[in-house]
């Protein structure tokens, strides 16, 4: 994407004018802190403040989860290509309803600066919007963005990812941002937070760690769109990311499936064919 | 497990009530013997197993697992086995990925008239896990006070 | 008083030696995936140590431990032994300020005293550092708070390139350091001046009275607006040197479980959940409103000085950049706008 | 109080007409012939066309219906005598003594292991051999032993007895004596079922010489895996692996020489189901399957045909078998074929299965003529099309292979539906019947509640006589259970099945006030209820007892290693107890339905669902979009059978019309659906003018039947002379067939079999050659040609085929690559195909073109589908619930299915269908309540987000979210316990009440609590 500039502008003006004619009751989408230059999600509800939103490569957060606090509302959302399918996720789940939302859909995403999953995100345009802006990316184009990756986990032996993943979580503190990061984690109660029945201790210890993790990793199966938010958000730098992107690329290679591809899609563990994959069974 | 030096893996083992559960009641009463390493939890459906429970296997210290249902289209819910199929070959990717043996994870499908098959599936669960041996917790800290002092001397 | 000057070979020296009658924690590189992070740890090495920035995490970790069986749990640290009284080297200002904070819960308050954060006080010594830079998002000045030194540490360190100033202000010290090379106090109290002049002055100002009035700010209709954005994380409060709320559960089967003192967060939706389900912080709002007033109302009201130092760690951490600057100014304008009565304040 | 039903044969008829009519409150006499229920699909290993584990689905059905409280089972019985008339027969019953006390009997199998005598075993065919005590097959119900008379040598020389020594519960008894009955009953139902075609019929097939020829029935138990090779597929001579594998369709069936020149349905279809389970089997395995016709008609059957062909190293041969000889080297069997061109061809077998067909039972035939039941000339009950249930003896009823070969699903179909005529003569409902009811059901009200009080478990191990004790350190277990958290008790009982064993667990739960209880004995697949009601009697609610198995899967099975037996038995009850402490009371609700029937569609299938609804007792809406009754039937001339179909349909129409319990809604449309079983709502809107009508029933019958396929093709559209069947039948009916015509062509499959409609429709064979038959009799100048594929004149309608080829009928074959074309030319059509025999291009004119049209799905199955929540196959058919056990069955409660909305078939199967439907309706309608499952799924509205997965999986439809509350709902009523809901529920928001994540989590944590000391936990740091 060349022109941030002109994108935040165009961004602004659709901004201006759905706040103007009154089409939504706000705008979610980045600007600038007061106090520092950090982006941060900002919530418009002037036309006159409009000006503030921007995008460009530092837009790192995930808006889409915000949606859960405006039911009933109308709102618009600036939504780079992953969270447009975490829109349609939560379409799909009844979560919120399109005709309360309208969609700022960015085209062409360039990646997000220091987000790994955008390394290998080839979905680079919004899958559903109402205005879009920037340059929609070609298939070409995509491929050449994500050319070269590999997951140098699954490159491992067992015994090497065993020890991988002990290392990373071994500093997890359960702070919870990861969770609190991720537009999937939408329960009224997180199982961790659950005492009836008590899934984990509430001390951090490793073998509860990484026993988060996994669990969080067959929840984020068939429904995370690697956005990425979970990894930018972790203030312990752990490769939180690494199984969510897991099941993403297992879901795709095994099932053909991509999760927020459409507002009527089910879940990937919410269906099945009768000749589904046996990958890993006993014979 | 103390008559013998050689590793006796504990294997949790899920059976769907109308199938396979049948099936192990047809291996005791056709007498075939297999190995008892396996603690088994009836279930009416291999649907009804959320992934969590077999995580929580592995992090309480089982050293493997042993799933079995209906066979496909033999679901007693009519496709309750299907669901459970994608949970687990998703699981199976996650766990493996995870550091995971792939020895520890044993799913399949076993009838109600497969008595003898299911005796053979539990010797053939029971061999993987051996050759693997004891899990060691996520934490590779062990589970029982020998393999901490495995760990210590090691250290 | 005592004022030491010494090189670095001669600090290392010390610190070889001091390292085995204690067990000396201080900022270290750490791994974190990608990055690294400095963070205070128990450590062999002088070399190891990183004086030069502030420290991305506070030496919470150390004088408060994150998971705690009402013992000593350093992760089975290797450089850390039970029967040895710890220093903490490296600590700013703003950090030694926090561990006063705790000092004043923990055990200058007559109510109760915590035994288990007493026990592990009474065998810490704090060697402060002086600050040299302010870095983007501090902004303990702007809270009254000295930056170059503070009086709450005993032995306090100014490091001159390669040189370290060693002020030693208690008496009971003076033993550990008696050998070292004598230093010169002007030449001390010119660094200081340099120091205090190079320091710029924060662009972040405040004007809120403190106590922040209870009732008023209370009610005020701000709180919500301004955690729009808030995850609900609890990054910030794991993060805070002054955040000290804590809980206890038992873990474990029956008859082998084990009591734990853990870090909670006011964050957490979680955190003050009734037995009968009821919550009467039901929204991220009332938390973070909670977590202000705490720091600027509560504590001051009950103590003494803020339970906010200024150490800017909430707002790096925070995975959505909430700035607890803009929440102070948010309410610095409230209370102009509002608050022209009085009567709020008590 | 409703008079009883005899019901004969325990196979998969008798079962579902026992279990119908028990669901109906009548009570039923179950009488099997041989020692255990299940029948001959008890010894099939899987089933076609969905692979289906035969036993995975039968042994449920079988354990409902011999546990029934309204069905009494009379195993190795028979019947002697029937006397009486419909509504007041006296049957004689004889019971032959089995030498063994059915009740002591634990079916522990110890005699078995110490019987000396080895005979062959007849439930595997002969192939394997079993003791002169024996249990009829592994899973018997009931599971007992019975003392083979022939052998036993203390029966025979007085000599022996150790079968007798070995049971201390004294079961054996050597001086059991045949015992008679005399039951008094309203109705009999003949299930008789059938025999396979023995060696003397299929004699000329090498199967009494070669060892390696075998019959499709025993290769069934060499496929299955408890089967006596464990599912290897050998060859008898020498027990190696079977490479090359010939099946030889129809041996014995369409053969004139023999009594057996009908076609016996089934064959097919068995032999490509079992070609295909070999090849799952043996990868590397050649499988000619040697026939003449592939008849695939059935619903799904096409396909599965089309799936057997494409799979690499299964053969169709269209060949006739010339010669088969043994190559005496080898052992391998050589058949010589001669294919329709007259090609002979000479292959090499490792193993040939006879594809044998289905007869009578001699004995059950005589026993029918007997008791002046007609039989047909094969000795068959005597059916018709129009009555396809009724035998000639009024108040005696037959369904399943006894009416005529037929598979299982139709076996079913006729089973419920003959279950429905029985229950007429049978059915008085009764006001006191209603209140004896009520009052048993209503103690289960009285449990006390203990969910709130303090645990106190009870734990009684049962010894199983030797069984479990043998191996097991029983007093070990009880000694360490003593310990666990909050065992209150714990006790070793020597037979805790017995009613002392019961018994005992009462006492002690009154005590010592004990709250839970822990059976650690056999399997909760046949004990849990007897169980659940010791527990019951005492006051506590059932299902606070846990039971756990560490006989049958425990000492049974590690009956060397005692020491690990006892650790495994050990950790087993230290589960349950840890599943005990958490386990809730559970009650099963009552609900109110109304007791009112919907059945959509207003033709033959309709209206006989209809009328047997109504004549039973039941008010019935009868919903038609059209202004007449009688859908396609309108347009047929003659029943298979040439019974005039225009006087039946007068007739029923004539009932329906005047029916008091009948409402008959013509030119209605149904706008709205709305409900559940027991509770349904329709809003129907007049398509003539604005009249709405708002009804309620509790169950719906979907007969919305199907059409004629519109096609162009073969000029259809072109020319008046081309015409369908139907039309033709019309014609006929109308004397049209004049003299301007003298040459008619008929084209079968037009639109059939094709790509986009993947299945056969089954009629068109059958009503071209009556057709065909109907004019050569009445015109024997007109030449007439039918042009096929697959003739699949199924069952007794190969007579009619055989007749048209006598009477002059050409049948010419055609292959779907090189169909017939249709050309007209001045107003003349001509047809060209190839002849296959000559294999030669002709061309010739016809004067008519008849064409068998296929039968496709009505265009409104979509929107009632969704309507109705029930789902459509890949041809938008209704799919049914099941497609061998629940075939007019939906997933959804409630909801039935018949006719061709299901899929294509004949006047009489329709009929049978629609007798199934209503008596499957009748089941729901005629309890007093609905009872819903004790373990249903139940939402904790705290935690849930209404993301609706829960809904997405529930293939009952139980599940739906109330968008208003923004919460998951579930009808208990729908809810089958699978759990489906709770593993995909992300917030855990959703439990499986008897299966909660607390209680397996609580059952995990005491099966590796050994394995819990985490050394980081308690070794190396001072706890201070």
């Amino acid at each position: 994407m060349s022109n941030y500039d002109s994108i935040s502008q165009e961004i602004s003006e659709i901004a201006k004018k759905l706040l103007k004619e009154s089409k939504v009751d706000k705008v979610i989408g980045f600007g600038l802190g007061r106090f520092t230059k950090e982006i941060t999600p900002i919530f418009i509800k002037k036309a006159e403040d409009a000006d503030r939103l921007i995008f460009n490569k530092n837009c790192e957060m995930s808006l889409t989860k915000y949606l859960l606090n405006y039911k009933g509302e109308k709102v618009a959302i600036v939504a780079k290509p992953c969270d447009s399918r975490a829109i349609n996720a939560y379409l799909s789940e009844d979560l919120i309803k399109r005709e309360d939302l309208v969609i700022i859909g960015i085209n062409g995403c360039p990646g997000i600066e220091g987000n790994t999953a955008c390394e290998e995100c080839n979905i680079r345009n919004a899958v559903i919007c109402d205005y879009s802006v920037g340059q929609e990316m070609s298939e070409e184009e995509i491929q050449a963005e994500i050319e070269g990756f590999e997951d140098e986990i699954d490159k491992m032996n067992q015994a090497e990812r065993l020890a991988y993943f002990q290392n990373e979580f071994e500093r997890c503190t359960r702070c919870y941002a990861c969770r609190e990061a991720c537009y999937v984690c939408n329960c009224e109660q997180c199982f961790t937070d659950s005492n009836k029945p008590k899934w984990l201790g509430e001390s951090v210890k490793l073998n509860d760690n990484f026993t988060y993790h996994l669990m969080r990793g067959i929840h984020m199966a068939g429904r995370c769109v690697n956005c990425g938010a979970c990894e930018m958000a972790c203030p312990e730098g752990i490769d939180v990311r690494a199984f969510a992107a897991k099941m993403c690329s297992a879901a795709e290679e095994i099932f053909d499936y991509k999760s927020g591809m459409d507002p009527e899609q089910k879940t990937l563990l919410s269906e099945y064919k009768v000749d589904d994959s046996e990958k890993g069974f006993m014979e | 497990m103390a008559d013998s030096n050689e590793f006796e893996p504990k294997i949790a083992a899920f059976l769907c009530t109308w199938c396979s559960y049948a099936a192990a009641d047809l291996a005791g009463s056709s007498r075939t013997q297999y190995p008892p390493n396996i603690r088994v939890m009836r279930v009416p459906c291999t649907g009804r197993l959320d992934p969590f429970l077999i995580i929580k296997a592995f992090n309480m210290g089982a050293d493997g697992i042993l799933i079995s249902g209906c066979h496909p289209g033999d679901c007693h819910y009519l496709d309750g086995n299907l669901y459970a199929r994608r949970r687990f070959v998703m699981l199976n990717e996650l766990m493996q990925y995870a550091g995971v043996e792939e020895e520890r994870l044993n799913f399949t499908w076993c009838s109600a008239s497969e008595g003898k098959r299911f005796a053979g599936v539990v010797k053939k669960a029971v061999d993987r896990v051996k050759t693997v041996g004891p899990w060691m917790g996520f934490d590779g800290q062990g589970f029982s006070k020998e393999e901490g002092d495995l760990i210590n001397e090691q250290l | 008083m005592m004022i030491k000057k010494i090189s670095k070979e001669r600090f290392k020296k010390l610190f070889d030696e001091l390292k085995e009658e204690y067990n000396i924690a201080a900022p270290i590189l750490k791994d974190k995936g990608k990055e690294k992070i400095l963070e205070y740890d128990f450590i062999n090495d002088f070399d190891q140590i990183v004086w030069d920035r502030q420290p991305d995490s506070s030496p919470k970790n150390i004088i408060f431990p994150q998971n705690s069986m009402l013992g000593n749990d350093y992760k089975g640290s290797k450089y850390y032994d039970d029967n040895l009284s710890t220093i903490i080297m490296g600590v700013r200002s703003c950090d030694i300020e926090a561990v006063k904070v705790f000092d004043q819960v923990f055990i200058e308050d007559d109510s109760y005293i915590d035994d288990s954060y007493k026990n592990r006080r009474d065998k810490t010594i704090i060697m402060g550092i002086s600050c040299a830079e302010r870095e983007d998002s501090c902004f303990c000045d702007s809270l009254g708070l000295d930056p170059i030194e503070s009086d709450y540490a005993p032995v306090y360190i100014f490091k001159d390139e390669d040189e370290f100033f060693i002020k030693i202000k208690d008496e009971k010290y003076e033993d550990l350091f008696e050998d070292l090379p004598k230093g010169d106090q002007a030449q001390l109290k010119a660094l200081k001046k340099q120091r205090k002049e190079e320091f710029n002055e924060s662009s972040f100002s405040l004007d809120i009275p403190t106590p922040l009035p209870e009732k008023e700010m209370f009610e005020a209709d701000i709180w919500e607006e301004m955690t729009e954005k808030c995850l609900g994380c609890g990054v910030c409060t794991y993060y805070c040197p002054t955040c000290y709320c804590f809980n206890f559960f038992w873990e474990g089967e029956d008859g082998e479980s084990t009591k734990y003192k853990s870090w909670d967060s006011c964050m957490f939706s979680s955190y003050s959940v009734h037995a009968s389900g009821h919550n009467p912080r039901d929204s991220k709002g009332k938390r973070y409103r909670n977590r202000i007033m705490h720091k600027f109302s509560y504590h001051p009201l009950n103590y003494e000085g803020l339970a906010c130092v200024g150490c800017g760690r909430c707002i790096d951490r925070c995975p959505v950049n909430l700035d607890i600057r803009e929440a102070l100014k948010m309410t610095e304008e409230y209370l102009l706008e509002e608050g022209g009565d009085e009567s709020g304040k008590d | 109080m409703a008079k009883p039903v005899l019901v004969l044969g325990g196979g998969i008829a008798g079962i579902q007409a026992a279990t119908d009519l028990a669901e109906m409150g009548i009570p039923v006499y179950l009488v099997e012939k041989k020692p255990a229920l299940g029948g001959k699909m008890a010894q099939l290993d899987k089933t076609f066309p969905t692979n289906d584990c035969s036993t995975c689905i039968l042994a449920p059905k079988i354990s409902d219906c011999y546990n029934h409280e309204n069905v009494t089972t009379f195993t190795y019985s028979e019947l002697e005598n029937l006397r009486g008339t419909a509504g007041n027969f006296t049957a004689t019953i004889k019971e032959k003594p089995r030498y063994v006390d059915v009740d002591l009997c634990t079916g522990c199998s110890e005699c078995i292991e110490n019987c000396p005598v080895t005979v062959e075993d007849k439930f595997n065919e002969g192939i394997d051999q079993r003791k002169a005590v024996y249990k009829y097959q592994d899973q018997a119900v009931p599971n007992v032993v019975t003392i083979d008379p022939e052998h036993c040598l203390m029966l025979n020389k007085g000599v022996c007895g150790l079968c007798a020594k070995t049971c201390d519960k004294g079961a054996i008894n050597y001086e059991q004596t045949a015992q008679t009955k005399d039951l008094e009953v309203a109705s009999v139902i003949f299930a008789a079922g059938y025999d396979a075609f023995d060696g003397n019929i299929v004699s000329e097939y090498g199967y009494l010489n070669y060892e390696n020829v075998i019959t499709s029935l025993e290769y069934e138990r060499f496929l299955s895996a408890s089967g006596p090779t464990g599912g290897h597929v050998v060859r008898p001579s020498d027990g190696e692996e079977a490479k090359k594998i010939a099946f030889l369709q129809c041996a014995g069936s369409r053969d004139l020489r023999s009594d057996t020149s009908y076609c016996s349905s089934v064959c097919c279809m068995y032999s490509i189901k079992q070609s295909i389970i070999t090849k799952e089997h043996l990868k590397e395995a050649d499988l000619d399957l040697y026939y003449m016709d592939i008849r695939a008609y059935g619903k799904g059957f096409e396909r599965y045909y089309n799936m057997a062909q494409d799979t690499d190293g299964i053969n169709f041969k269209r060949s006739r078998i010339a010669e088969i000889d043994k190559d005496k080297d080898t052992d391998q069997i050589e058949i010589k074929s001669v294919t329709q061109k007259g090609d002979i061809n000479t292959d090499k077998y490792d193993l040939v299965i006879l594809s044998v067909g289905l007869k009578p039972n001699e004995e059950v035939s005589q026993m029918m003529k007997k008791l002046k039941i007609r039989v047909n000339k094969f000795g068959f009950a005597a059916v018709d099309e129009i009555n396809p249930l009724k035998t000639s003896r009024d108040g005696v009823y037959a369904c399943g292979v006894i009416t005529g070969p037929k598979d299982i699903p139709e076996s079913v179909i006729q089973a419920s539906g003959s279950a429905i005529s029985a229950a007429q003569d049978a059915y008085q409902r009764q006001q006191n019947e209603q209140n004896e009811n009520k009052e048993t059901e209503e103690q289960k009200d009285e449990f006390k509640f203990v969910d709130n009080e303090r645990d106190k478990i009870g734990v009684f191990v049962c010894d199983c006589g030797t069984n479990i004790a043998g191996v097991v350190d029983v007093p070990e277990v009880v000694e360490r259970a003593k310990d666990l958290p909050f065992v209150e008790h714990s006790e070793e009982v020597r037979y805790l099945c017995s009613s002392d064993g019961q018994d005992l667990i009462g006492q002690r739960i009154k005590e010592k006030d004990l709250n839970r209880i822990v059976v650690a004995s056999c399997t909760p697949r046949t004990h849990e209820p007897l169980f659940q009601k010791a527990v019951a009697r005492a006051g506590l609610n059932p299902y606070l007892m846990i039971m756990t198995n560490i006989r049958d899967q425990d000492s049974w099975v590690h009956r060397d290693e005692e020491k690990k037996a006892t650790e495994k038995a050990y950790d087993l009850v230290s589960a349950a107890a840890a599943k005990a402490k958490k386990a809730h009371s559970l009650n099963r609700e009552k609900l109110e339905k109304i007791d009112n029937a919907f059945v959509i569609g207003g033709g033959v299938a309709g209206m006989t669902s209809a009328l047997e609804l109504a004549d039973l007792g039941f008010k019935t809406y009868l919903i038609e979009k059209e202004s007449v009754l009688g859908g396609n039937a309108n347009n047929l001339l003659l029943t298979n059978d040439g019974q005039p179909v225009k006087n039946f349909l007068e007739k029923i129409k004539d009932r329906v019309n005047n029916h008091p319990n009948l409402e008959l809604y013509k030119n209605y449309n149904i706008e709205e659906i709305e409900g559940y079983v027991g509770n349904y709502k329709f809003n129907l809107q007049s398509n003539q003018n604005d009249s709405q009508e708002e009804l309620e029933g509790g169950v719906i019958i979907v007969a919305t039947g199907a059409n004629e396929l519109k096609t162009d093709e073969y000029l259809a559209e072109e020319s008046e002379r081309v015409i369908s069947q139907l039309d033709l039948e019309e014609m006929m009916k109308d004397n049209k067939l004049g003299d301007n015509i003298d040459k008619i062509s008929m084209i079968q499959c037009v639109g059939s079999r094709e790509e986009g409609r993947e299945y056969c429709s089954r009629v068109c064979c059958t009503q071209a050659v009556n057709n065909a038959i109907f004019i050569k009799e009445r015109f024997p100048d007109i030449d007439i040609k039918v042009f096929y594929r697959e003739m699949r004149t199924y069952g007794f309608y190969e007579d009619k085929y055989r007749k048209a080829r006598q009477l002059g009928v050409n049948f010419i074959r055609y292959e779907v690559e090189n169909k017939p074309v249709v050309t007209r030319e001045d107003n003349k059509l001509a047809i060209s195909y190839n002849e296959p025999i000559t294999d030669k291009e002709i061309k010739e004119e016809t004067d008519l073109l008849v064409l068998a049209k296929a039968i496709t799905p009505a265009e409104s199955n979509k929107e009632l589908s969704m309507a109705l929540k029930v789902p459509l196959n890949e041809d938008e058919f209704f799919l049914e619930a099941h497609v061998k056990l629940r075939p007019v069955d939906f997933a959804t409660d409630g909801v039935f299915l018949t006719g061709l909305a299901h899929g294509p078939k004949n006047l009489n199967e329709s009929i049978a269908q629609s007798k199934a439907a209503a008596s499957r309706a009748a089941s729901v309608l005629a309890k007093d309540y609905l009872l819903t499952e004790a373990m249903v799924s139940t939402v904790d509205e705290n935690l849930c987000s209404a993301c609706g997965a829960c809904e997405d999986v529930c293939a009952f439809k139980a599940i739906e979210v109330n968008h208003d509350k923004g919460v998951a709902e579930v009808n208990t009523v729908l809810c089958k316990g699978c759990g489906n809901c709770a593993a995909v529920c992300r917030s855990h928001a959703i439990e499986l009440q008897g299966f909660t994540n607390e209680q397996l989590l609580d059952e995990m944590t005491a099966l590796f609590s050994d394995r819990k000391s985490n050394i980081k936990q308690m070794g190396g740091i001072d706890n201070g």
